[in-house]
């Protein structure tokens, strides 16, 4: 029994669809998160990957099929109810509190995370507490010089680096990330990638992502989403060497190279 | 760049100095033998507590109420009948005591609460424009409701006789009723100013810059922008109440959506998100509104360009842009 | 074909383009590289008119652009693909094509004339989805879209900011040899991008900005010899 | 029965006469984003050229011209002078600019054409009536609102959706900057749709002219019913300011024409006929906000 | 001496301002004859627009009490008398009203600080019944806006026709079209209609109940400022044959108004309103009893009992005070016709009313 509770998924999705008129943009697919796994998903634009993590948070419906969180069915909850029961993600595009400091919006995750937001009394940004987690959660993303900027001023890595912070912040046990590389440069990419890989084992991750280097060096499984429907999942290498992947997806190159894609951590930071 | 502490030390000299002018105005008008001033400068405080209390849904929680008048007609109407009562309409439900600030005024406070309970609940399905529209229409609701109360002079409206009483203070006298306002005022925006910094006021803002994001943290979005909005439904009702004492009369237009704009320019006159601002811009709106039309008749012919140059001139009103307001 | 010279530019108060210097000469292609926030979108943003050109000269087809308002300086050529997609959303696919395009001008007629059917065997994910608002579509779709709009204006020169983002490695291979088939009918392009060794069969000459400058410039064999250049500014 | 059939001709005509002013205003606000409360002064600025060329000359056609050309043109000064500056700035403080050129403009009115209401005779092929139906009679001016409504309506909606100009104001809503950097000169191409709103307003204006007063303040008492109209049909989309329109028009006016009736049946007729006019009066605010509640985005929105 | 001041408030911005507009050159006509003076007091008017909005006014008043200033008149709007006169009298000011005639203030609220010299808010409207019957109308149809003032008018003109009232149809406050009423007026087709809508409304109606061609079916029946001299204007031919009841009209045959109308003309280069005659008559009087009390209105007791002999000569006629302070005068039953240059003015078509009284006075207590 406890044998059977432990080995249940984090996230359990199964025969979830989609459809928008005419294009199946989900066409039942099924896909697990193991606890402490990275799971990566990839596939060409427009496979649909985008529509599952927004039906995954609740931003959008499923039109059929099952979400479990934690073994709990909650396909129909609202998103702030999955966020609450520990679901956490970042943004394709940058959702940030532009008006606030980034120790702000920080302070603000952690607070929504100890469950009192609804006091009108207390000023947060004074409680010692609240400040000093939100502070060691900026430093572990590497923002602590910049804290009492305001986001609205911050570059583009920066706030990519803070989106993650806040969704740290409310330490998740899963955590969605939408191409979290996008627009990032190499060096930014690979930092980012040393953070994952440091919080590999305290979260279940989901990982969309384009930049390939980035998901074999980081993920533990992946699924290929082609046309709204998951044609394979198995460990990176499986991936690699499938020819349906290579043929929808990689192209050859990474198939033909796979010394540079077979890149272990360790390789990645000698890189850097 | 502006610092949180340089702004803090604005919002303090702001505050310091506006209050320290409202406290000697009295003396100054009767220094200066124009004891009508105390009288203009109490319609300018009661038109600054609806418009901090407007603010607060505005600037912070970004619910552009187009209707919030109707909070301010009800609040006057309330305290306005149950006077009527009293005095001259024959007892309320047997009871003749209804021209009692202290029962008096909870009761029409309470009763804006549950309107802006049941508006806000209605309008909150909305966002944007029509949010600003559907508050609209439940304002005309309550202004044709209004017009259409015969028994209380309907269109003409209701003439309130006697101030409300309250204990140990004469609110006929100009000067205690002045300084009532002034101390309701006060309270009013600190109170107000403690929400906008408290746990609460950081979700409604938060709110406000990503929805997405908050509801990703956990956020439920209408719990707080419903209370924010019948806080602020309260505190413009209670401007409304203070309005019927200092006029002595209640009408429907209180309600219309003229006034509801005229609330509305007055915050972003004055600096929309900034609490204080909105209430410099109800003097400086009122105060120029009179002046000019002291002057000319034609004195729209220069209201109306002003208020086109304090628009393009800055971007936050005339007092957003100093008090650091990230609006615009 | 470009030039720039001396370039300064920057947003209110904080200075961000210190003396840029590009060129590119006619059928060329030339590429900026550098770390985030360098200043390679300023630039472009600068010699689009969207930003002021503080000090410096800018000229296009030896017509300088200095103050000449965006429109303008696009009608003398130039299609942009701009950092973030920037589609029209509330437009569909085909309104999105059609609504900037425009004729082949001049001397140009010798490329091929851009028309909806060429994008649409270029990119035929866009002819699926004619008919739907641009603003559903996924990251990548956009993407398309937004070349294949700077497309249809028919430039002389191509400017592409980050074009290849977010799109999968196939779509990418493809958009890389179709810039190497403009490239051969004599088109001008100025790329932004991260992927090095996608570029480096395309690209004649890199440009590596480092905090609004340019630091070095050279062809893609001369930078694979000097690795410690790419250590140095790209974090390679 | 004809009764009932003449009420409709009359909501086909109200709606005809709002969504002339609707349309317009829905390019203006749902399109190119700017809340302009200036839009009822444009159909008064019609109105009183209208008024004044119709004086001068006694031709009727002078009037049109003259109130479609004031119109636009004050439009286009007003876009010169103060909205360009507004597109890219926060709904409020449009509203406050333009609530400041409502002031001004009502007061500039009335110090050039002075304060008396001017005189409008109405054009001899637009008087009189012409016989429907057996027994159904309906003013000829009324009637011609309505082929100009459809007319407007029809040409509205085939620029905005197929032509090029239509696709490029709507691109303009989305991105401006996109729109210019693209090689099109987004400035000349608000100032031109925002005269086309104008325009509109005064050709409405012009129509309105004969059968109902030129006076100051005209304007402001259309525009909330206007906002009222593109909300409920969906901001942005001419289709819904044409639903919009005609649907405000039919139940303002059956709700006037039936409404006493219908609780008279009920009440005693002391106390029906207030309550009737009452809610007629409340009923359009009354149905926006149940479209609103069932429908937030109102009935026909932008992007389908 | 120094000149009397007197407050003025009236509405002149809004589009009710020609009203205000009206209201303040009849007087200021009436001072310019005087030479800067009325009754030999040199006079200083004091005017200032409330928007039409009762804030603004009690505010404007407040201040001008406070500045000193003893008589005040000008308001035009009955809402803003309600606003404005209690300070003024509370004050122990005068008030003399140059339009509205509310009728609390002539019951139980009357006060021996405040006259009126136009009329009370019924007055027409019971004239207007009289003069259905005269007529002979047996069926007639009542609109008016739903308000107040609408109601009022409507039960006024009711206590005294004898007829059927086929329908009353309440309009919107801010109606501007009226073919829905219009169509139901057609397919109940009654002898007249009695209507009341005042300003740019009243234009609105009368105009498309002409074009609706009910206008030669329907004899119509307004009260006179339904159709005052500017909306007769706005309207043009439209508003030939209308009915209306009042005290006083352009073409009135008495030497004095013949005159007004004649120098009214000249100064201002258009026809007087009801407005204007009102508002000169309202400085004859004032003339009058500043007179009495050579300009000093400190004697407070001496120029009330001046006001109420009120000796002057009107331009409607017969002018006396009841005991409420209102008028006692006759009210007229008149029709929109053309004069022999052309100009439609209504003109008197027969005395409906001797002497009329409001059915308030009795309920005046007044305080001496
Ligand atoms: N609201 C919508 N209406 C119609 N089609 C939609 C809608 N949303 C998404 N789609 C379509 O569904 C498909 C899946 O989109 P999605 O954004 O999930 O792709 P993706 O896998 O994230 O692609 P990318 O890698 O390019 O971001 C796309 O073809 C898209 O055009
Ligand atoms: N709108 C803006 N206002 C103020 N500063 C800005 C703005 N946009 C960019 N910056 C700043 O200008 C600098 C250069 O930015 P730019 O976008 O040109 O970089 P980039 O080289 O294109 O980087 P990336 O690779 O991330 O796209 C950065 O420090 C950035 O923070
Ligand atoms: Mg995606
Ligand atoms: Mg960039």
């Amino acid at each position: 029994m406890a044998e059977q509770l432990h080995g249940q998924p984090l996230l359990r999705v199964t025969g979830l669809r989609k459809a928008f008129g005419a294009v199946q943009a989900t066409n039942n697919v099924n896909i697990d998160v193991r606890a402490g796994e990275i799971h990566a998903l990839i596939g060409p634009n427009g496979a649909g990957k985008s529509t599952l993590i927004s039906q995954i948070c609740g931003e959008q419906m499923p039109d059929s099929g099952s979400i479990f969180l934690d073994g709990r069915d909650v396909t129909s909850s609202a998103a702030f109810a999955r966020a609450r029961l520990g679901l956490g993600r970042s943004f394709q595009i940058t959702e940030l509190c532009a008006d606030f400091t980034a120790l702000e919006n920080v302070v603000l995750s952690v607070m929504l995370r100890k469950g009192r937001p609804f006091g009108c009394w207390g000023n947060p940004r004074h409680d010692e507490a609240l400040v000093a987690e939100a502070r060691t959660q900026l430093a572990h993303v590497g923002l602590s010089s910049r804290e009492q900027v305001a986001v609205a001023d911050l570059a583009h890595g920066e706030k990519r680096q803070l989106e993650l912070a806040v969704a740290l912040a409310r330490r998740p046990r899963l955590l969605l990330l939408d191409e979290p590389m996008a627009g990032m440069g190499a060096e930014e990419s690979a930092s980012m990638t040393r953070l994952l890989r440091s919080m590999k084992g305290y979260y279940g991750i989901l990982l969309v992502e384009h930049d390939m280097d980035a998901v074999f060096a980081l993920a533990d499984r992946i699924s290929v989403l082609v046309y709204g429907r998951t044609i394979f999942t198995g460990t990176p290498d499986e991936v690699r060497r499938h020819p349906e992947v290579r043929a929808a997806y990689l192209g050859e190159d990474h198939a033909l190279q796979p010394a540079l894609a077979a890149t272990t951590p360790g390789e990645v930071h000698a890189h850097t | 760049m502006t610092t949180p502490r340089t702004l803090f030390t604005r919002y303090a000299a702001f505050g310091a100095f506006g209050l320290a002018l409202l406290l000697v105005m009295p003396l100054v008008a009767s220094l200066t033998g124009t004891p009508y001033l105390t009288n203009l400068v109490t319609r300018f405080v009661i038109y600054g507590l609806a418009a901090v209390s407007l603010d607060l849904v505005i600037g912070y929680g970004a619910m552009v109420s187009f209707g919030h008048a109707m909070f301010f007609g009800l609040g006057g109407y309330a305290v306005a009948i149950m006077s009527f009562h009293a005095t001259s309409g024959g007892p309320l439900f047997g009871w003749s005591g209804s021209q009692q600030a202290l029962v008096a005024w909870p009761l029409a406070l309470i009763a804006c609460g549950l309107l802006g309970a049941a508006v806000g609940y209605l309008a909150l399905r909305t966002r944007g424009v029509q949010f600003i529209m559907i508050t609209l229409a439940f304002g005309q609701m309550v202004y044709f409701v209004l017009v259409s109360l015969q028994v209380y002079g309907g269109d003409d409206g209701l003439m309130m006789g006697k101030k409300s009483l309250l204990p140990g203070m004469n609110l006929a006298q100009p000067v205690v009723f002045y300084y009532l306002c002034v101390a309701l005022l006060v309270g009013w925006t600190w109170l107000c100013m403690r929400i906008v910094n408290s746990s609460f006021g950081m979700v409604l803002q938060s709110l406000r810059q990503s929805e997405r994001r908050a509801v990703n943290l956990g956020v439920a979005p209408t719990p707080y922008r419903l209370t924010a909005f019948v806080v602020s439904a309260v505190g413009t009702g209670l401007a409304g109440i203070l309005w019927a004492n200092f006029a002595g009369l209640v009408t429907p237009d209180m309600a219309a959506w003229t006034k509801s704009g005229e609330l509305m320019a007055i915050v972003i006159l004055g600096g929309v998100g900034t609490l204080l601002g909105p209430i410099a811009g109800a003097a400086v709106f009122l105060g120029l509104e009179l002046a000019l039309s002291a002057w000319t008749e034609h004195w729209m012919l220069v209201m109306g360009p002003l208020l086109v140059v304090v628009v393009l001139a800055g971007r936050n009103g005339l007092f957003g842009g100093w008090l650091g307001a990230r609006h615009g | 074909m470009l030039t720039l010279e001396h370039v300064t530019a920057g947003y209110g108060n904080s200075q961000v383009l210190f003396g840029m210097q590009l060129q590119a000469r006619d059928g060329e292609v030339v590429s900026m590289v550098g770390r985030n926030g360098m200043g390679k979108t300023t630039t472009v943003r600068t010699l689009m008119g969207m930003l002021p050109c503080r000090a410096g000269q800018i000229a296009v087809g030896g017509t300088p652009l200095n103050r000449l308002p965006p429109h303008v300086i696009s009608r003398l050529g130039v299609g942009l693909v701009p950092e973030g997609r920037r589609v029209f959303g509330s437009l569909n696919v085909q309104e999105n094509l059609v609504a900037t395009a425009r004729a082949v001008q001049g001397e140009g007629q010798a490329r091929g004339h851009w028309s909806l059917g060429r994008v649409f065997a270029l990119f035929p994910r866009l002819e699926e989805r004619r008919r739907q608002s641009a603003r559903t579509l996924s990251g990548g779709e956009q993407q398309m879209l937004a070349i294949g709009r700077a497309l249809m204006t028919n430039p002389r020169l191509l400017v592409l900011d980050e074009a290849t983002e977010g799109l999968a490695p196939l779509i990418r291979r493809e958009i890389w040899q179709c810039l190497q088939t403009l490239k051969g009918e004599g088109l001008t392009i100025l790329v932004v991008d991260k992927n090095l060794a996608e570029m480096a069969a395309l690209v004649d000459r890199h440009h590596i900005v480092e905090k609004g400058r340019v630091v070095w410039t050279g062809s893609p064999a001369e930078l694979a010899v000097q690795p410690e250049l790419a250590q140095r500014y790209l974090g390679l | 029965m004809t009764l009932l059939l003449e009420q409709l001709l009359n909501g086909l005509q109200f709606g005809a006469m709002l969504f002339m002013l609707a349309s317009g205003l829905t390019l203006i606000f749902g399109i190119m984003g700017v809340v302009n409360l200036t839009h009822g002064s444009f159909y008064m600025v019609g109105a009183y050229c209208a008024a004044i060329a119709i004086t001068k000359t006694g031709s009727f056609g002078a009037g049109v011209a003259a109130a479609v050309i004031g119109a636009t043109l004050y439009g286009v000064v007003v876009e010169l002078l103060v909205i360009r500056r507004l597109y890219l700035r926060d709904h409020l403080y449009q509203v406050l600019a333009t609530f400041g050129l409502i002031l001004f403009t009502n007061e500039a009115v009335s110090l050039l054409f002075g304060r008396r209401p001017p005189t409008v005779t109405t054009p001899a092929i637009l008087d009189g009536s012409v016989t429907l139906a057996p027994g159904l009679q309906y003013p000829v001016l009324r009637l011609a609102f309505i082929a100009v409504g459809a007319v407007v309506a029809v040409s509205l909606w085939l620029l905005v959706n197929r032509t090029r100009v239509g696709m490029l104001v709507r691109a303009g809503a989305d991105d401006r900057e996109m729109v210019d950097a693209l090689g099109v000169d987004i400035r000349k191409l608000y100032t031109l749709v925002f005269g086309l709103g104008a325009l509109l307003c005064g050709l409405a204006g012009v129509m309105a002219a004969p059968l109902l007063a030129v006076e100051i303040g005209m304007g402001e008492r259309v525009l909330i019913t206007t906002f009222v109209v593109i909300v409920i049909g969906g901001v942005g989309s001419v289709r819904g300011a044409l639903a919009g329109a005609l649907l405000v028009g039919m139940v303002d006016s059956l709700g006037r024409a039936f409404l006493p009736q219908l609780l008279g049946s009920a009440l005693s007729p002391a106390v029906a006929d207030p309550l009737a006019a009452g809610l007629a009066s409340a009923s359009i605010y009354v149905l926006m906000a149940a479209v609103l509640i069932v429908r937030p985005l109102g009935l026909l929105p932008m992007k389908a | 001496a120094e000149a009397v001041k007197i407050g003025f408030i009236t509405t002149l911005s809004t589009p009710a301002g020609y009203i205000g507009e009206d209201e303040r050159d009849g007087f200021n006509l009436a001072v310019t004859q005087g030479g800067g003076k009325l009754g030999g007091v040199p006079v200083e008017l004091v005017v200032e627009d409330d928007g039409l909005k009762p804030a603004n006014a009690k505010q404007a008043a407040d201040r001008m009490v406070a500045s000193g200033i003893k008589l005040f008149t000008g308001v035009n709007f009955s809402n803003v008398l309600a606003a404005v006169v209690p300070g003024v009298l509370e004050a122990d000011r005068f008030y003399v009203s140059l339009n509205p005639g509310p009728s609390n203030f002539a019951g139980e609220n009357c006060n021996r600080n405040y006259f009126v010299a136009s009329y009370q808010n019924d007055a027409f409207h019971t004239a207007g019944g009289v003069a259905a019957n005269e007529l002979g109308y047996k069926r007639v149809v009542l609109l008016a806006p739903n308000y107040q003032a609408g109601r009022d008018a409507l039960s006024g003109f009711k206590r005294t026709f004898k007829g059927e009232v086929l329908a009353e149809i309440y309009t919107k406050l801010d109606q501007s079209d009226f073919s829905v009423e219009l169509a139901r007026v057609r397919s109940l087709a009654p002898d007249a209609i009695y209507q009341f809508h005042p300003g740019g409304v009243g234009i609105n109606f009368a105009k498309q109940y002409a074009n609706a061609g009910l206008g030669k079916t329907v004899p119509m029946l307004m009260p006179g400022f339904s159709m005052d001299a500017r909306m007769v204007a706005a309207t043009g031919a439209s508003s030939e044959g209308f009915y209306t009841t009042g005290i006083w009209s352009t073409a009135m045959d008495n030497p004095a108004s013949r005159q007004f109308v004649e120098a009214f003309r000249k100064a201002y280069g258009r026809l007087p309103t009801d407005y204007a005659m009102q508002a000169y008559d309202t400085a004859q009087w004032i003339g009058a009893a500043l007179k009495a009390v050579g300009g000093d209105l400190s004697k407070g007791d001496a120029f009330r009992t001046a006001l109420r002999k009120a000796d002057f000569t009107s331009l409607r006629g017969k002018f006396s005070l009841n005991t409420n302070q209102h008028p006692i005068q006759d009210v007229y039953l008149m029709r929109i016709e053309r004069s022999a240059s052309g100009d439609l003015a209504p003109r008197v078509v027969r005395k409906v009313v001797s002497d009329d009284k409001d059915a308030y006075a009795a309920q005046c207590r007044m305080p001496l």
